[in-house]
């Protein structure tokens, strides 16, 4: 805010340290394009908060040079909706796994949509549960074998796309990490889309989901892009998000047409400047009717 | 007790409309100098039931709601039947007597002072909280005071509907007149005063102090005791400029709260007990992230939901122990609700400044009880102190900043995200003093002690940030009373009666319940040769704290775990049983007399079952 | 220490394969009579970083991995590097010299064992874990055992493989021969002996242990350390007919586990701090139900996500004051992994029993580290006691079944749901001895306490269920080492050597948390003239919990909170400071010697940071 | 299951202790059409168990005469999915609010959907919170005034209908509190559907909720049951789950025609006898092996 803009580069959001994830884990491409996508938006890293929860993937606000918290497992949208709400001039995203998201966190994922706060959550969908090396995810296949499902996954496989349409989320998209191109557009459009936006990437763990394997994807991807997908409609949404074996749809699936506003925009107490600018004291005036109240 | 004094009770089932006929003749109390306090033994349903709300009033500001009611205003029959027999010589009972009859005989020198409420409110028929009003009117005659304030009470409580303020004041008026033809006043007459008294609860004052102590964000999920809290700051939300958000559980609320504060914005929440176990994990992540937040525990009976609209202490150890791990963390009880009021400033103020997760261990009793609180206490200006905050950044700092700095004092200076040459991420693993996660690396003790010794650090100079525990009383007395949080004004109290019959005693209250002021806590019981500690709840929470920071243990324990506040009278007798050589005393309310068969009424009998008694206490070391 | 032993070091990264290799190795010691105890102290990465795995083997059962390696097996250059240095005089160093050179000179009388892997085992160009098979099995001879039995334990391991054993096994093989023609053995070798030993860690046997101790039922959310009972309790589940989810968190998780214990099965979780804290509230629940339940903490460092990775012993206050209002609860602390196994059968017994939550307070150390057990501990029947539970109703029952009857003792005979004439309802809220809820009438003050007073009461008995401290050594010592949980076997190896250094000590370990078995502790600590309390935290949890129990403030407190569990050298010299007058002894493992400046080493220096000492332990008393 | 199959009527489910709800609140219609449809369908009140959370509504387990638990606000799944896991033989009735279903419990609950457990989830949805004195809920209506939402809720309204067809439901339908016989259907058809079946029930709160009272329901509802509805189609279901003002429907939405087996048929260890009825004991013999794992 009070530092000059001066032009972002893809460089200056790498920072010295260096992920720590498995050679070829989808999320590297996950993280370079949340690179390119800051620089070709120009947000000053200082201007960006990165948001996880625990997991491997929850690891990225490490290794993106912005203000970031690696909060708890699953609490990353409680926690974003505090800092957006303190500071809606920060552009804040969660990123996190489907474990954290969809799983332990699955009741905040609902509201946020709902509520609609002005956040872009990248979800790093590997099926599975990576850093706790390698159980049943509920984004995981009726019956797939994990360590916890060793004769193959009884529940039915949760659907983020269809609840997120369901929960009244503005805008929904699914991208794979190996394509960096179009993610980085699909990032791009939900970080300028007001209000919530949600991006499930397919981001193959390779060393856990032996399954859901780059092969798997690439076998059965096709862009939405690509077809005559009508994202404005719901019904075209909703009947892409139930597709999925043996074709699988990425690329934006819905963009309300006519979206909610964010609850930043509509709070009276933000209007005007974020309330970490805002004078804080309560005039003698005030105080005096306040008290007045209880007489 | 020289100054007069009546107390007041006003029973009917939810949705009689007691706390409205209360509401009314406090604010006519207030607003002639007369201080209150009121307490309501109700029920966990919305309507029917019983209701029981006692009022005290003095133009002494009274601390707790009393012994006894010496004035009874029975809403249905069943008050009337549960009730009248409380009532010592001199009292006095209204009811509507057109409807209800008393089923037994009063107790001795009690007026029956029955009101034909169809004559003096005829509207009463198709409106039955009418009879509520020609009570009040009549209570108001009986009390020795004017009509004038009761009849502009109507006026403000009914602004915008003139013919409703017409009505009221009119059978408020008969019900006046009536009592002043046919019953006897009250022996001792209240007097009105100067002293400007504002009526609220600690719930009411823990938000108004809070947001005058800068409290720009708060998100809650509704739980009573704490409810109120939330609705205060919704309804006043927009005039202040405050973000209100309620939300999906408590984990969320906690979460937003800690974001909040983690951008530089003064939030806090509320809950009670299962809540803030919800809330538990999270209290970890800011003490791990240094980010200060204020969390406000509205304590009632436990264990689990248990009675939720009763109250108790016992939530001490859940404070103490929430969240895995060893951090700093400050727990404060207010003990009034004139307390209530400045503790948020307090609690934001060590929060900012340690950097520190801070709980405010409140009880239904305060925070749903109300009080008179003079408004000169309300009308203050609170110095806030945001501690070391980086708000502004211009061009770029000497040296790289670091977020978790090892500083001499613990404290490492806080940058708001969003400042240019500040980012930093935090996590809720360890990490070194740039906020990079130590987990990562393979093993490094010694950063890792650094940084929990800096920490740690930070609680070697907070005692003098915090308030200290209050000794009234004689320094050298015999025998001390110990009480933490809500039960002051009762043990104080209690204090003076004791004094007054010759027993010689000190009280001590304690505010600072984490960390604990434990040498002026030594240094005042060393002085005596009693220490009696008062607390509602079942284990002593608070004795087994103090033994264990302290080593000291007590010479008897008052406690009480029934549902129901202490009474004086509760603390001055068990007191003598402890110096007649008891070492536990359970306190246990219950209604007097004859008529505990009464369908409707407590089960059990009254004998011997006031106080029980209990060995077993911990071994003196 | 007259037994012969080794303690071997394998280094290398996530992913290298040291602990499979470290598994081999085991079992072949323990096939042939050879006990091992092993701790790893790894990051949290999947794959990279560094992983050190300490195996110590001995005839007689090692109870701690030790106090410095002295067979180093380094899987790559970094771990060459960092542990070199570290070998004693007579230590060997063995490495893929193909692959790595040491960087320095070895410490004087080291052995640098380089092995031409290439030509030993030509597969590993391609296969580079073969280099860890060609170290094993020249580690092997050098210990002075024979090939047979490393060659049979590929067998097992790759037991569908026959052309891997066969790879394995060659291997191995031209290691052992390389070693035997070129290296020196060691100096003191290991003897075969007839002991049957298991190998397994804390997690597994906790699982086992539950298994047999009945529990059919077991929900869980991943979290380390704690994950590997889910894993262990889900690959037996179909064999052993144990309903086993995983589900979406730890809130469910405890939910579903007091429901099924509510119907009558068994049912056990296990999570660490974070998940704990999630759990808390519904703890709350099953003491209200008095539904039994068992939970396990397993304890990594902590606060909040803390050093997921490492041990601790932190979590005491947590479990203790875990959700709100006063209730009973038991905690037991396994002192060994062979404890955890029986652990579960205890605390299953209890919780019928008493109709209570039991907490098993495990950590790190245990469950994630493991050693042998001798077979003949693991093949026992457990009694099992379930207490008063109807499971069978034939005709209808002479009186009314009252589910939460106030009986003498508290317990109240349970009916699992399912029986006709014993309907009842369970509810948080507090209730009458039939379910009814109390908060649905008006005050019950009576009641209430009745039914506090009939919980708290089960109390009472329960110590004698319960496992009491275990006194080790002289009761007449002149000092006390006091410790908790998985500690006991690293100070009894301390004791034992102060002992030989002439030190008069003995040991006292806590098993049983909660309650405490105040009296018998003060009868030892009575007659000892110095206290030492050991224990893994910042703060003296246990400390402050003996004194708030007991009054019993000690002389001494040796504490650890880096991350990695005490060594016996670290007890044996902090006790001998502290007999010379300090106070609290921060004991800090670091890497010692020259080389701390290597870029993947720890940073900072060795010199005077190994102990920490700290003033300022509660004053005594 | 040892007593005598006796036949059971309406009144073996009612209990001395009296129902605290306000006078007209739609709990009452709820738990009536419970007594009738239990007592339909003959089942003996020892194997019925009722649990709930906690709210007005959750107060009803204590009003029916069986089996019954009060657990905490938002958990009534989780214990649940336990009892039910632990005796399947047990018919296991879940009953609470909707702040309590879909707001603190709302991840319990798609999950519960999701693993297919066999419990019947009633939710008396007054659109607010009740026990709590009038808060905003996330049924709320968006700009509905409460205690806690003074100038408006800003949120959106959550559907738990869209939800659950989202989640793999397999049992969707919605009653109204004062249509009984209506209710009493759709509980037996949800009650012998095998897996989760949820019933939404409009159950006005006359005393907090001025908004959505008897009134506005009967304006605005209508059954699917008289509209040429397909009950086995998804899409249909998602359309009449969309609909709201000015027309609600009630009813059957969807029943899934192909339906999953609930988790308690898919788990090995409770195929044959409930395992509160196995016996605990592992043998000699496989202890050995489970010991021999270890060497
Ligand atoms: C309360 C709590 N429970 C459990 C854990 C352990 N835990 C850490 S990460 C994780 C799941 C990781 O899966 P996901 O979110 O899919 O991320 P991934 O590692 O696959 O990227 C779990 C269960 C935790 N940290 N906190
Ligand atoms: C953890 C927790 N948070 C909050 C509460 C307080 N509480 C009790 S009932 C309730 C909501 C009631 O609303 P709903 O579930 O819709 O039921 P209703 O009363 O409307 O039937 C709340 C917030 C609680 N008991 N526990
Ligand atoms: S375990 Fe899987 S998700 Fe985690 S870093 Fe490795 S490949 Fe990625
Ligand atoms: S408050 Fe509303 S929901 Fe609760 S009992 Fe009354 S009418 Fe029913
Ligand atoms: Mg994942
Ligand atoms: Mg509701």
């Amino acid at each position: 805010m009070t530092a000059p803009a001066t032009v972002v580069e893809v460089k200056d959001f790498k920072p010295e340290v260096h992920s720590d994830w498995c050679p070829g884990c989808g999320d590297f491409g996950v993280l370079t394009a949340l690179f390119q996508a800051c620089a070709q938006l120009q947000i000053q890293p200082h201007n960006l908060m990165v948001i996880s929860g625990i997991g491997c993937s929850s690891n990225l606000p490490g290794f993106i040079r912005s203000y970031g918290a690696h909060t708890l497992h699953g609490r990353l949208l409680p926690f974003a909706t505090g800092c957006k709400l303190a500071n809606q001039e920060m552009t804040i995203i969660g990123t996190g796994g489907d474990g954290d998201g969809y799983g332990i966190g699955l009741n905040h994922f609902i509201q946020a949509m709902r509520r609609n706060i002005d956040v872009t959550y990248i979800v790093m969908n590997n099926e599975i549960y990576g850093l706790t090396t390698g159980q049943v995810s509920p984004t995981s296949e009726t019956g797939m074998k994990t360590k916890t499902s060793p004769h193959g996954n009884l529940e039915g496989m949760l659907n983020p796309m269809a609840l997120a349409l369901a929960a009244g989320c503005g805008f929904v998209a699914r991208g794979f990490s190996s394509q960096i191109k179009h993610l980085v557009e699909l990032y791009k459009a939900g970080i300028e889309h007001k209000g919530f936006a949600l991006i499930d990437v397919f981001s193959p763990c390779v060393t856990f989901n032996k399954l859901n394997t780059y092969q798997y994807f690439k076998e059965r991807i096709y862009k939405l892009e690509d077809e005559d997908h009508d994202t404005g409609s719901f019904h075209a949404a909703m009947d892409k998000a139930l597709e999925w074996d043996p074709k699988i749809p990425i690329g934006l699936f819905y963009r309300n047409p006519d979206p909610r506003p964010p609850l930043d925009s509509l709070d009276p107490a933000l209007t005007g400047q974020p309330l970490v600018h805002q004078d804080y004291t309560i005039d003698s005036e005030t105080r005096g009717e306040l008290i007045r109240e209880f007489m | 007790m020289s100054e007069p004094e009546v107390i007041v009770g006003i029973g009917g089932a939810a949705g009689d409309g007691t706390a409205s006929a209360g509401n009314t003749l406090v604010l006519s109390m207030a607003r002639q100098g007369i201080a209150a306090y009121s307490y309501n033994s109700y029920q966990s349903v919305i309507r029917g039931g019983h209701s029981w709300l006692r009022l005290r009033f003095s133009a002494k500001k009274p601390l707790n709601h009393g012994d006894q009611v010496n004035v009874l205003i029975a809403l249905n029959q069943d008050s009337l039947d549960r009730h009248l027999q409380e009532l010592p010589p001199g009292g006095v009972c209204l009811y509507n007597g057109a409807k209800f009859q008393p089923s037994y005989d009063p107790p001795a020198r009690v007026q029956l002072c029955g009101l034909p409420v169809p004559d003096l409110a005829p509207d009463s028929v198709r409106l039955p909280v009418m009879q509520n009003t020609v009570a009040v009117g009549a209570a108001v005659q009986m009390m020795g005071l004017g009509f004038e304030t009761l009849a502009a009470v109507f006026e403000t409580t009914f602004a915008k509907k003139p013919a409703v303020v017409q009505k009221n004041v009119e059978a408020a008026r008969n019900g006046y007149d009536y009592a002043a033809k046919n019953f006897q006043p009250l022996a001792t007459p209240l007097h009105p005063t100067d002293q400007k008294w504002a009526q609220s609860s600690g719930n009411d004052l823990l938000a108004m102090g809070a947001a005058l102590a800068g409290c720009k964000f708060y998100a809650a999920y509704p739980m009573s005791p704490a409810t109120h809290i939330l609705e205060w700051f919704a309804s006043h939300a927009k005039r202040l400029g405050i973000c209100v958000r309620q939300v999906e559980d408590e984990i969320s609320v906690v979460g937003m709260c800690i974001g909040a504060n983690h951008m530089g914005v003064r939030g806090m929440c509320a809950t009670s007990g299962g809540g803030f176990a919800l809330m538990s994990e999270a209290i970890g992540m800011a003490a791990m992230y240094e980010t200060p937040v204020v969390i406000i525990n509205v304590m009632r009976a436990g264990p689990s939901t248990g009675v939720p609209t009763k109250t108790e202490q016992a939530d001490l150890n859940q404070v103490f122990g929430a969240s895995q791990g060893d951090f700093e963390r400050v727990v404060i009880a207010p003990v009034s609700m004139g307390d209530c009021f400045v503790t948020p400033a307090v609690a934001f103020d060590v929060a900012d400044k340690y950097q520190i997760p801070v709980v405010i261990l409140a009880d239904l009793l305060l925070c749903e009880g109300s009080e008179t609180v003079a408004t000169e206490v309300l009308d203050v200006e609170f110095p806030i102190d945001r501690g070391e905050l980086i708000t502004t950044a211009d061009g770029s700092p000497d040296e790289p900043y670091l977020r978790y700095k090892d500083t001499p004092s613990g404290i490492s200076p806080r940058a708001i995200p969003g400042l240019p040459e500040h980012l930093y991420v935090s996590g809720s693993d360890e990490h070194d003093e740039d906020g990079v996660l130590l987990s990562d690396v393979f093993t490094d003790p010694i950063r890792r002690k650094k940084m929990v010794d800096k920490r740690h650090r930070k609680m070697s100079t907070i005692l003098r940030d915090l308030p200290a525990p209050m000794l009234e009383g004689p320094a050298d007395a015999e025998t001390t009373l110990l009480g933490w949080g809500s039960t002051w004004g009762v043990i104080k109290e209690a204090a003076e009666r004791l004094t007054a019959e010759g027993v010689s005693v000190n009280h001590l209250q304690i505010k600072t319940m984490i960390p604990l002021h434990g040498d002026e806590i030594a240094a005042v019981v060393e002085q005596s040769q009693r220490l009696i500690i008062i607390e509602n709840n079942q284990s002593g929470q608070f004795a087994r704290h103090l033994r264990a920071e302290t080593g000291i243990v007590a010479h008897g324990h008052i406690r009480k775990y029934d549902g129901e506040p202490f009474e004086p009278k509760h603390i001055v007798s068990a007191v003598n049983d402890i110096i007649g050589g008891q070492e536990v005393v359970d306190v246990l309310s219950t209604e007097p007399g004859f008529r505990t068969d009464h369908p409707t009424g407590t089960s059990g009998s009254w004998e011997g079952l006031n106080q029980v008694t209990r060995p077993g206490v911990p071994t003196k070391a």
